[in-house]
């Protein structure tokens, strides 16, 4: 019984129900670095409540998570721990690159920083605003989850980087990503 | 670390090393700390920070004064008004130039909130490290309002750059003013509810009383400074002893714990909530009428109107608009009471339009300082409240 | 404030300035900075450290302005040494232990190397970088911003 | 008609089809990629991890067994609790015991500062 054909044969229903569960409750990861971390707190605190689309609990640790939400920018020491962390989620996982600073490091476009977060790890969504507010946070989450609905499976990664590339810690600014 | 060694010379068993690590959800941010522990308790604390450096003071001398305006709401994002606050007094004490009443007295009000605003965070964070989580709800339902005012007169809620050197950038309007004066009337009220929740609760005075103490001349050997050092005793507080854009005018205490733990940190914190709110109030109702920018054309741009009418406003506007401040060569530094401690900025010029250093003294670099003290001795759990308390922004400590 | 008469006799009337911000500034060679330090503490009870920062000059010799900052409790005052020095400076942290980040901070970030300082390890970047980004000579180190119409110029993509 | 099974059984029968099906669901849905980084613990992010193979203080094991005799214990209060009014006096004699000889440990480990860590 193929779980992942998706043209009605016996499969089908299950993979519906699979990806119906996923997309219902995906747990994202704590990841706040900077400023974003606290629009992210707002998102999940009283006002904006992250909880009505399954995403209340914020688990410390990646094996219990499918989310992470980069929130803030990404320094030069922090990249090897990013990449650790993302490597030690369990698959199907998924990436918000949110604010500018994880997008494409936005206001600081200097030594210190890795220019955009998809340099090193996959991201599939990316949120502008610095630090966006909680609604376009709702919002990158709600298209997530429309992705994930559509087929949560076959994970597609719209990064540039693919899977286990390690990251050039020499110091020098350009990091290696592959196109 | 080799173990072997360390725990033959140290004969009282196993240590072990634990890395409390850049991703952990009660570090407050991406603080990393190497514990070694014997058994439960802490023996060392290595605190490794560094994780956001972000190369802003670098970034501070490819920009004009004026784009330096923005790089300091990113250092402490908990406080972006007061971050500006400071670069501001520091650039106009290097111009010399005054600037309106009014403008002063609603740099008051803003600062004001936002230590209201920050406090709430640490009240919110502090309990959800030790396991209480409805007061972090509360706190940031006010949290909101609060945000809501700056969302309403910036268009931001948090990186308003409101507060720019020669004044603000416009006028705040009055129906504004009129909510932060209803808003103030009950916050007295939000603040009894969350020393409610906390203050008398058992298992939070279990948790943070006699735990992590910091004495008075320890911490003023670090160079801790703010709440933290006034948990210890020390009444020192810069409104009060250096007083800036007026507070000699305000009154309101200050107040100070007595046995340093994490506890009277808490204390006074919440205590300097409530003087904050009266100092809000008093600011409302002295809040005079006029202009928000100088008169000093080479730090403000004109206001649009004047533009068609005289050519010198024509001349200073695109002279701001493209070289930017310029104030005369030599340096300033202006010491401003941010919720966490003395925050500066240490301004260098050579009298082009680009600054040659801008350097901020982060209160809270000198008060992590003070973290392994606190911590050695004490149990591994009682790190997690020694950090909430002392309530450390890895923004502004890694620059 | 006026700069009191003591600082005056202290250190003579020309290595004394003030500049925008009233704050006295005292300017004193590198080798007798511990000592001035000293004196600023015991003496004059400016004992709070404040802050150590630097400023690259880059003039031709002693190319670095090493700046600490001091604070006074009972007189509510700061008060500022500066000293000028190419690579080494020594180190105020055993006498004050809340120098021991800054004067880290100022080596990672300027290669200023605190002599007597119990731990100069790199405290911001990465323990295996290359360089002193604060050094003026250094490049801010941007990448070319990505736009579709900048690629033919950097030959980007 | 067939006799329903006894309660117990259907109880026990029910977890474990639950138990089975949960693990047959998720062992068929969830993929399973295993990489050399999945397989290094985890340490708050940093990669290389410190080594903890050391010997552990022994107070663990003094606080895992006094876990053990106080917590676990107390669960026999619960069924008790439940038909207390049939038992009547006796019933509560026969507790009474059970709770003595529990006090007694628990004053003697109180008073030999076992629970305190330093």
């Amino acid at each position: 019984m193929s779980t992942d054909d998706r043209n009605g044969a016996p499969g089908y229903i299950l993979s519906r129900l699979e990806d119906w569960a996923r997309e219902s409750s995906i747990w994202p990861v704590t990841f706040g670095l900077a400023c974003c971390a606290i629009e992210m707190m707002a998102t999940s605190a009283s006002r904006f409540d992250m909880a009505r689309f399954g995403s209340e609990v914020f688990r410390a640790s990646p094996r219990q998570s499918d989310l992470m939400i980069v929130a803030g920018r990404v320094s030069q020491k922090m990249a090897p721990v990013l990449r650790e962390v993302y490597d030690q989620m369990p698959e199907p996982k998924w990436v918000i690159a949110m604010g500018d600073c994880a997008s494409c490091s936005g206001v600081f476009n200097n030594y210190a920083l890795i220019q955009g977060v998809d340099k090193i790890v996959p991201v599939d969504v990316y949120v502008p605003g610095c630090p966006p507010t909680p609604e376009a946070l709702l919002d990158s989450l709600i298209k997530l989850k429309q992705r994930v609905a559509a087929n949560s499976r076959n994970v597609r990664h719209g990064a540039q980087t693919s899977v286990g590339v390690g990251i050039a810690h020499n110091g020098t600014n350009d990091a290696a990503h592959t196109a | 670390m080799a173990q072997a060694e360390k725990s033959a010379e140290r004969g009282t068993g196993e240590l072990l090393t634990v890395n409390m690590g850049p991703q952990h959800p009660s570090t407050h941010g991406v603080l990393r700390l190497e514990l070694v522990l014997d058994g439960e308790v802490v023996v060392h604390c290595r605190p490794v920070i560094g994780y956001l450096h972000t190369g802003i003071e670098k970034t501070f001398e490819a920009k004009s004064y004026i784009q330096g305006v923005v790089l300091t709401d990113r250092m402490d994002y908990l406080n972006p008004l007061g971050n500006n606050l400071a670069y501001a007094l520091s650039i106009e004490k290097l111009i010399g130039c005054e600037i309106p009443e009014r403008a002063t007295v609603l740099r008051v009000l803003l600062a004001e909130l936002t230590r209201v605003a920050s406090h709430l965070m640490f009240v919110g964070s502090m309990a959800l490290d030790l396991g209480a989580s409805s007061p972090f709800l509360y706190c940031w339902r006010e949290r909101e309002h609060i945000l809501d005012f700056f969302e309403t007169i910036s268009g931001v809620r948090m990186m308003t750059s409101f507060i720019r050197p020669g004044g603000l950038v416009r006028d705040v309007q009055p129906e504004v003013l009129s909510a932060v004066s209803a808003f103030l009337e009950t916050m007295p009220g939000h603040i009894d509810e969350y020393e409610e929740l906390l203050t008398a609760n058992p298992i939070f005075r279990e948790r943070t009383e006699g735990v992590g103490i910091l004495s008075a001349d320890d911490a003023l050997a670090l160079g801790v400074t703010g709440p933290t050092l006034r948990g210890s005793g020390v009444a020192l507080d810069l409104r009060k002893a250096n007083p800036y854009c007026g507070y000699e005018g305000y009154d309101f205490g200050v107040p100070t714990g007595t046995h340093g733990d994490c506890y009277d940190r808490y204390l006074v914190r919440v205590a300097e909530m409530r003087e904050s709110v009266a100092i809000c109030r008093q600011a409302l109702d002295r809040m005079p009428v006029g202009s928000v920018r100088t008169s000093d054309r080479k730090v403000m741009p004109p206001p649009r109107e004047e533009l068609a009418k005289s050519m010198e406003a024509v001349i200073h506007h695109f002279k701001l608009w493209t070289e930017g401040i310029c104030p005369p060569a030599g340096e300033a530094y202006v010491g401003v009471e941010s919720p966490r401690g003395e925050l500066g900025f240490y301004v260098v010029s050579d009298g082009s339009g680009r600054p040659v250093r801008v350097h901020e003294r982060a209160p809270s670099f000198a008060n992590l300082q003070s973290l392994p003290k606190i911590t050695e001795g004490g149990a591994v759990a009682d790190v997690v409240a020694c950090i909430a308390s002392l309530d450390p922004i890895m923004g502004e400590v890694d620059r | 404030m006026t700069v009191s008469d003591t600082l005056l006799e202290a250190f003579g009337a020309d290595a004394i300035a003030t500049p925008a911000d009233l704050i006295p500034t005292i300017q004193v060679p590198l080798g007798s900075i511990e000592a001035a330090v000293a004196r600023v503490q015991k003496e004059f009870g400016y004992t709070r450290f404040v802050d150590l920062t630097a400023v690259d000059l880059l003039s031709r010799e002693e190319r670095f302005e090493l700046v600490y900052l001091f604070y006074s409790l009972d007189s509510n005052a700061w008060i500022r040494l500066k000293t000028r020095t190419d690579q080494q400076a020594p180190s105020i942290t055993p006498s004050v232990p809340g120098a021991n980040w800054y004067e880290r901070e100022v080596f990672d970030l300027f290669g200023i190397e605190f002599v007597g300082h119990p731990g100069l390890t790199r405290i911001m970047l990465p323990d295996d970088w290359q360089g002193y980004p604060l050094r003026r000579t250094e490049p801010l180190g941007s990448e070319p911003v990505d736009f579709t119409v900048t690629r033919k110029v950097y030959g980007t993509g | 008609m067939l006799m329903a099974p006894p309660p117990l059984v259907t109880y026990l029968a029910i977890a474990v089809l639950l138990v089975a099906a949960l693990l047959l669901v998720t062992g068929r849905l969830s993929p399973s990629v295993p990489s050399t980084a999945k397989a290094r613990p985890y340490e708050s992010g940093v990669s290389d991890p410190v080594p903890t193979q050391t010997r552990w203080p022994v107070r663990f094991a003094l606080v895992g067994m006094l876990f053990l005799i106080f917590d676990v214990e107390a669960l026999f209060f619960f069924p008790w609790a439940v038909i207390l009014r049939e038992l009547g006096w006796q019933g509560i004699g026969l507790v009474l015991s059970f709770f003595v000889v529990l006090g007694v440990g628990y004053l003697y480990a109180r008073s030999r500062g076992a629970l305190d860590w330093r």
